[in-house]
């Protein structure tokens, strides 16, 4: 069954065509990857699937969890927030956490967009606020031990290492309780070490959270590890698919990507 | 840099804290003064307290914001009385001058401070009429009389036994004005208003009822601030009215009868008080000519003993000639006080007030007696215009 | 039809003193995608430039013109320098804050320099003699308002365009960090586009000054915003936008009070309504490019 | 010094160490605030000017908050507020004013005929009054956010500045609603000093907890990074219209205030120029910091009363300043240049004051004194 699909997802600015005529999809529980070299298009198709740009043209499909076999969603061009609401979560590039708060709190704000209590409760302290603001702490507390960041929940976001805020990052993502996860280079500035920690935690979420995980990633190391099916992009088309293996003996990529960047 | 200043910060903190919670000690709290701080008990009442030897009076007046020019001539007129009569009831007189900044809010904590940290026995000012109704409150609640200037709206001394007027009002003025159109042989007229200025759409209200509404052939409006009234011009104009009365400030004035004549209208324009400063032909230049407004009181109109000693004494303390008629009323306006305090022979502000609506003293702007709403009774209005940059007296009017 | 032609002239003065001013802004805004609320300030400083320079010192108004426009240009150097230099990497909001800290101080600072009676500025040449022209009277002010406009856009677009300083500010517009990477003098480049923004605000104010011959502390507030609004009516950061903004808010004024006498007592209120429409409209003015955001 | 402390007792609590100490101090604090409000009241502390000054502290530190909210917890930069506060003015003036005195206020046209026989009494009245006028202004809030809340950063400012300049030309133009610009007097000083730092507190309460709630913390995500909370699930237009509409329901409330305390209003007043003074308060005391706010409101309301002998002319050793009007607003604009320029995060950052701050600060504050004047052993005292 199909999490999510574009068909034919083209997004241009101005002159330039960033992503042509995209065409994706990712089943269920699977790590799928989008590799290729820098400005290959490959967070303008994060932010298509997310809403952050609507696409040029092309659609974006998407199936809701628990939905059984009802037909999928069209959700091109919708609001970031509903997307998220949807049940797509996603990380960013150049680490995006909110700088001012604590770490704890960078987590619970991600259960905000599961909260059913309204504004008024919330402000008349009710039982069911106090309740659910409860649950929230608990299950956010739950989800910074299971990444290993509970001993810094109330330090700011910003004052840690550059490795546990990507671990932060995934683990606010997480908290929106998505069915889809969109990671983007995950491992970008992180040692060996570190980017083998991170090929574990990836695979360990995916069975822990009962994921699909989207990924675009530089790293080959991870991408080969752990994906499933990988896409190529370059220059906005998508020049290969097919599983690691079949990528890694693609004549196209290699001459596009892999003997560009050495890797 | 960053602990100087927070040191600065931390130093102004416990200074304020000084100034608002530590209230509870006996002396009010720290709040430095230009004058001696008065030896004050924990009774706020207004009755003499503290120096006994002096006889505060106080000047609520704009010396800094919009108001600033009018305040500052007004100023001038109660330096040059204070000169004059510097003591009252064997006791020296101080003056104690308070910065309303042309601002509502501001206006009122001055007012408090004058009443009650300064307690001043008698108030004298405004120029400007928005300052004294936000602040007559505070003085008629501390039983303080003041003298208004050149406040001329209404609601200054309405439901307010304590606040009185040396100058007479929007409705004298308004009705004068348009008296004085008819007797000049025009028969329509057009109205520019500032309606951001209670005192230009009170002064529109009276002489339209005066001039009758059906010989008002256009209308138009603008805001204070505003520069261009090109717009506003070529509207009346297209209505071919006689004349053009534009109640309003003197800088609007200038700007207004520069653009008509630069877009080749030459009517004739009719103002009140405010017009009356040296800014209003500067900026207006030669198209101000073509103007005439009334006023209070000139320099060059028939002398009286009362405005011959005034203009002696302005001589003497500034050089020349006063600059506006506003001068004059701030003169007048202390005098009223002085007299009143004389009258009741003390300075409590109930007596004072008392004095007051008894008084009937001439001073340099005509006589003056106050009625029961506590304005001046006004019976003499001057024309003026201009002319070769400088105000041209026309005429005096007297009205019965 | 004479009347509306009369209109027609007033809205086309007014417009073109608009859009002198505006073009300071939206240069100033075009490169450093920041709002200068000090810039109807500036505009102000100039006229009291202009008035101690002509009226108080009887320098002869050619030479006069000339140093203002050098003081008005090292004042704008100099705010950049003390206000604006040393919180470049701040968030944008404290730049905004600081540039209403400058427009409130230089406001105050007037107010105790000059105190707050208004001064006449003074006269220039012939520029405030009227031609009447069938049926229609115009200042030659009017006239000679808009060469001046046209020769600074056309000055200004070449020196953005063809100088190397053009070039400079060109790159720091579009990316600040890069900019600074490939060897551009950041320093210089910003200084030398306040010091632009500032000396046209300076002619904006003499010219200004020669049909609304008053000059006080709050001069600026108003032709301030009312430029601003001009310029994002064009397209912020758009010269030509700048220009086309200026006309049509100035036609807008005169027309709509022309047109309904009735709401003449509102008139300041049609420029902000001008802006909310533009606004939500198109955001990026008629003239304006689109702008991103990088994710 | 006591007022100070009282304010921000709740954020002490949840702290079990020290919870006991910090409980019993908050009480103290506002008992004795209590105290001295009633005997304020009373008239036995400190005289009517510094009531006064006193009342207009609070009334500020209101503004101030709604302020704060949308700009320094929602870093929406808003410059609305003067207009808020005209409504909210001229709401509660006209609900609270008494029949005769209406008829005389408004001389040069008759009032509407259906705001002519409206007479709200006594503190009721003012409850009332204060709750419609909150209530309008939410409203306003609300249309004017539907188009200005899309905008962002600088667009937003200036098109919140149009607004209230559009509502302040407005009223001067309504005569027959609002006296135009004759403007109101006579309004009822029903509030007091209870009702000002009563409406101060309750707003201080309010904030704190929505603060605490989850819609507090996704207005400050909203302010630290629009994508990412965008991305993770929070309507931006959502929240950052639940604060605008807050916010302009506190700027009602505190403009009705205001209204009451004056006595008389004009449209002049409302200039927005006023919201510069407001924007210097939060951003001294700290953009997001409630308590900041709060000691803001008071360091400006009273140093500007108290610098008042800037104005007046005075002596630094010989030599002998002569009055010059006005300076003492240059030092203001010059404060807010100064904090903006070395002490951006205001007195405050966006902390909030707590017992054990306080009691970190004083044990540490004899190394901190100490290094300041390390470098410069020649400085005066700082207690």
């Amino acid at each position: 069954m199909s999490v999510l699909k574009t068909e034919g997802a083209t997004m241009r600015f101005g002159g330039v065509t960033a992503v042509d005529n995209l065409n994706i999809h990712i089943e269920n529980n699977e790590i799928v990857a989008i590799i290729g070299p820098n400005g290959a298009g490959k967070t303008t198709a994060f932010n298509m699937i997310t809403g952050v740009y609507k696409p040029t043209s092309g659609q974006v499909l998407y199936q809701k969890p628990n939905s059984g076999n009802a037909a999928m969603e069209n959700i091109t061009g919708k609001r970031p927030d509903l997307i998220a609401g949807l049940g797509i979560a996603r990380t960013f590039q150049n680490i995006r956490l909110f700088k001012e708060q604590s770490v704890l709190d960078n987590v619970l704000i991600a259960n905000h967009v599961r909260l059913k209590n309204g504004f008024f409760s919330a402000m008349l302290h009710w039982p069911f606020y106090y309740k659910s603001e409860r649950e929230m702490r608990e299950r956010s507390m739950v989800l910074l031990e299971s990444v290993g960041l509970a001993d810094h929940a109330n330090e700011l976001a910003t004052s840690l290492p550059y490795g546990l805020q990507r671990r932060l990052e995934i683990a606010r993502a997480l908290a929106t309780q998505p069915q889809l996860l969109l990671l983007d280079e995950p491992a970008a500035g992180m040692n060996p070490k570190e980017t083998e920690d991170l090929t574990q935690f990836v695979a360990q979420i995916r069975d822990d959270f009962q994921l699909t995980v989207l990924l675009i990633e530089h790293h080959m190391q991870i991408v080969m590890d752990i994906s499933d099916r990988i896409y190529v992009l370059d220059y906005g088309k998508t020049i290969a698919h097919g599983s690691p293996a079949e990528i890694q003996g693609n004549p196209d990529v290699i001459t596009a990507y892999l003997g560009v960047e050495e890797e | 840099m960053k602990k100087t200043l927070t040191l600065v910060m931390a130093l102004l903190l416990t200074l304020a804290l000084v100034l608002t919670g530590c209230g509870g000690n006996a002396n009010g709290g720290a709040t430095p003064e230009p004058v001696t701080p008065t030896d004050s008990g924990t009774d706020p009442a207004p009755v003499e307290t503290g120096d006994d030897d002096v006889i505060k009076v106080g000047i609520f007046e704009p010396l800094t914001g919009a108001n600033a020019a009018g305040g500052q001539m007004e100023l001038e007129g109660i330096k040059v009385a204070h000169s004059l009569v510097g003591e009252v009831l064997g006791k020296k007189i101080v003056l104690v001058e308070m910065d309303n900044k042309s601002d509502d809010v501001e206006a009122v904590t001055a007012a408090e401070r004058l009443v009650n940290s300064e307690k001043v026995d008698i108030v004298v000012g405004s120029w400007g009429s928005s300052v004294c109704i936000a602040a007559g409150d505070t003085f008629m609640n501390a039983k303080v009389p003041a003298i208004g200037t050149s406040c001329t709206n209404p609601l200054v001394t309405l439901d307010n036994p304590y606040y009185f007027r040396v100058c007479y009002l929007d409705d004298f003025q308004g009705t004068l004005l348009a008296n004085f159109a008819k007797q000049e042989g025009y028969k329509t007229a057009a109205v520019i208003t500032d309606v951001s200025d209670t005192y230009a759409i009170g002064l529109k209200k009276y002489f339209v009822d005066a001039f009758g509404a059906e010989n008002i052939v256009a209308e138009a409006q603008f805001n204070k601030g505003d520069q261009d009234f090109t717009a506003q011009i070529t509207s009346v104009m297209a209505a071919n009215p006689e004349v053009i009365f534009a109640p309003s400030g003197y800088a609007e004035a200038g700007l207004m009868m520069k653009q008509a004549a630069d877009l080749g209208y030459n009517i004739l324009f009719l103002g009140a008080d405010t017009w009356e400063t040296e800014v209003m032909f500067e900026v207006g230049g030669v198209a101000t000519e073509n103007c005439r407004f009334t006023t209070f009181f000139d320099a060059d109109a028939a002398p009286t003993p009362e405005s011959t000693q005034f203009l002696t004494a302005y001589e003497a303390m500034f050089g020349g000639k006063p600059k506006g008629a506003v001068t004059a009323l701030g003169y007048d306006a202390y005098m009223v006080a002085i007299a009143a305090i004389e009258k009741a022979g003390t300075t409590d502000g109930e007596a004072l007030q008392k004095a007051l609506t008894e008084l009937d003293v001439t001073g340099v702007t005509g006589r003056c007696v106050f009625d029961e709403n506590g304005d001046a009774v006004k019976n003499q209005a001057i024309i003026k215009t201009v002319q070769d940059g400088g105000f041209k007296y026309i005429s005096t009017v007297v009205v019965d | 039809m004479a009347l509306f032609w009369q209109n027609v002239a007033n809205g086309l003065t007014v417009g073109s003193l608009y859009a002198l001013v505006a073009i300071g802004y939206t240069m100033v805004y075009g490169i450093l995608r920041l709002i200068n609320f000090a810039h109807g300030d500036i505009f102000m400083m100039a006229m009291y430039f202009a008035f101690f320079a002509i009226s108080i010192f009887y320098i002869p108004w050619y030479i006069a013109i000339i140093l203002v426009l050098v003081a008005t240009m090292l004042l704008g150097m100099l705010i950049e320098k003390t206000a604006y230099a040393p919180i470049r990497n701040a968030p944008r909001i404290s730049l905004l804050i600081s540039s209403i800290g400058v427009s409130y101080l230089l406001e105050n600072l007037a107010t105790v320099l000059f105190t707050g009676v208004p001064r006449q500025f003074p006269s220039i040449g012939s520029l405030q003699n009227s031609l009447v022209i069938g049926g229609v009277t115009i200042q030659q002010l009017a006239i000679y308002t808009p060469v001046v406009m046209l020769i600074l856009v056309a000055l200004l677009l070449t020196l953005i365009n063809k100088t190397k300083t053009g070039m400079a500010m060109r790159a720091v517009s579009k990316d600040f960090e890069t900019a600074k990477l490939m060897g551009v003098n950041i320093n210089r480049t910003i200084s030398s586009t306040f010091a632009i923004g500032s000396m046209l605000a300076a002619v904006g104010a003499i010219m200004w000054g020669q049909k609304y011959p008053q000059i006080q502390p709050y001069i600026g507030v108003m032709p301030g915003l009312k430029c601003f609004i001009a310029a994002v009516i064009g397209g912020i950061g758009n010269i030509k936008g700048a220009v086309v903004g200026g006309l049509l808010l100035g036609m807008l004024e005169i027309m709509i009070v022309y047109a309904q006498p009735g709401l003449s007592g509102y008139k300041d209120a049609f420029a902000f309504v001008a802006l909310i429409l533009v606004l939500l409209i198109r955001p990026t003015g008629l003239f304006g490019e689109k702008v991103t955001d990088k994710v | 010094m006591e007022k100070n402390k009282t304010r921000f007792r709740g954020i002490a609590s949840g702290l079990t160490k020290n919870k006991r100490r910090n409980l019993l101090l908050s009480m103290i604090a506002i008992i004795a605030l209590t105290v001295f409000l009633h005997f304020t009241e009373q008239g036995a502390t400190v005289g009517s000017y510094e009531v006064r000054v006193l009342n207009l502290c609070a009334v500020y530190a209101v503004l101030a908050l709604s302020m704060n909210l949308i700009n320094g917890f929602t870093g929406q930069f808003s410059l609305g507020t003067a207009g808020f506060m005209a409504i909210g003015a001229y709401t509660t003036s006209l609900l609270i004013m008494p029949v005769s005195v209406k008829a005389k206020v408004f001389y040069l046209e008759p009032i509407v005929p259906w705001l002519e026989n409206v007479h709200w009494e006594g503190n009721f009245g003012l409850f009332g009054a204060l709750l419609v006028a909150g209530l309008i202004t939410a409203v306003a809030a609300f249309i004017i956010g539907f188009p200005v809340l899309r905008l962002k950063g600088d667009y937003l400012a200036i098109a919140t500045l149009g607004f209230s300049e559009i509502i302040r030309i407005v009223f001067t133009n309504t005569q027959s609603v609002t006296n135009g610009s004759t403007g109101i007097k006579s309004i009822p000083n029903t509030a007091n000093i209870w009702w000002t730092f009563g409406v101060m507190a309750f707003f201080v309460v309010f904030m704190l907890r929505l603060m605490k709630t989850s819609y507090g913390r996704a207005f400050k995500c909203i302010r630290d990074d629009e994508v990412a909370a965008e991305s993770m699930g929070i309507s931006l237009f959502k929240h950052k219209m639940l604060s605008f509409v807050i916010s302009g329901f506190m700027a009602g409330v505190g403009g009705g205030l205001m209204a009451s305390v004056l006595g008389a209003i004009t449209p002049l007043l409302f200039r927005f120029i006023l919201a510069y003074d407001i924007l210097l308060i939060v951003v001294l005391g700290g953009m997001g910091s409630i308590t900041g706010s709060i000691v803001g409101a008071f360091l400006i309301t009273t140093a500007k009363e108290w610098l008042r002998w800037l104005d007046a002319g005075f002596n630094i050793g010989p030599i002998k300043v002569p009055q010059i009007a006005g300076l003492r607003m240059v030092v203001f604009s010059a404060l807010l240049m100064l904090v903006i320029l070395f002490y951006r995060r205001g007195l405050f950052g966006n902390k909030e004051f707590s017992w054990d701050g306080m009691f970190r600060l004083i044990k540490n504050a004899p190394k901190r004194v100490a290094a300041w004047f390390k470098p410069k052993p020649k400085g005066g005292g700082a207690k």
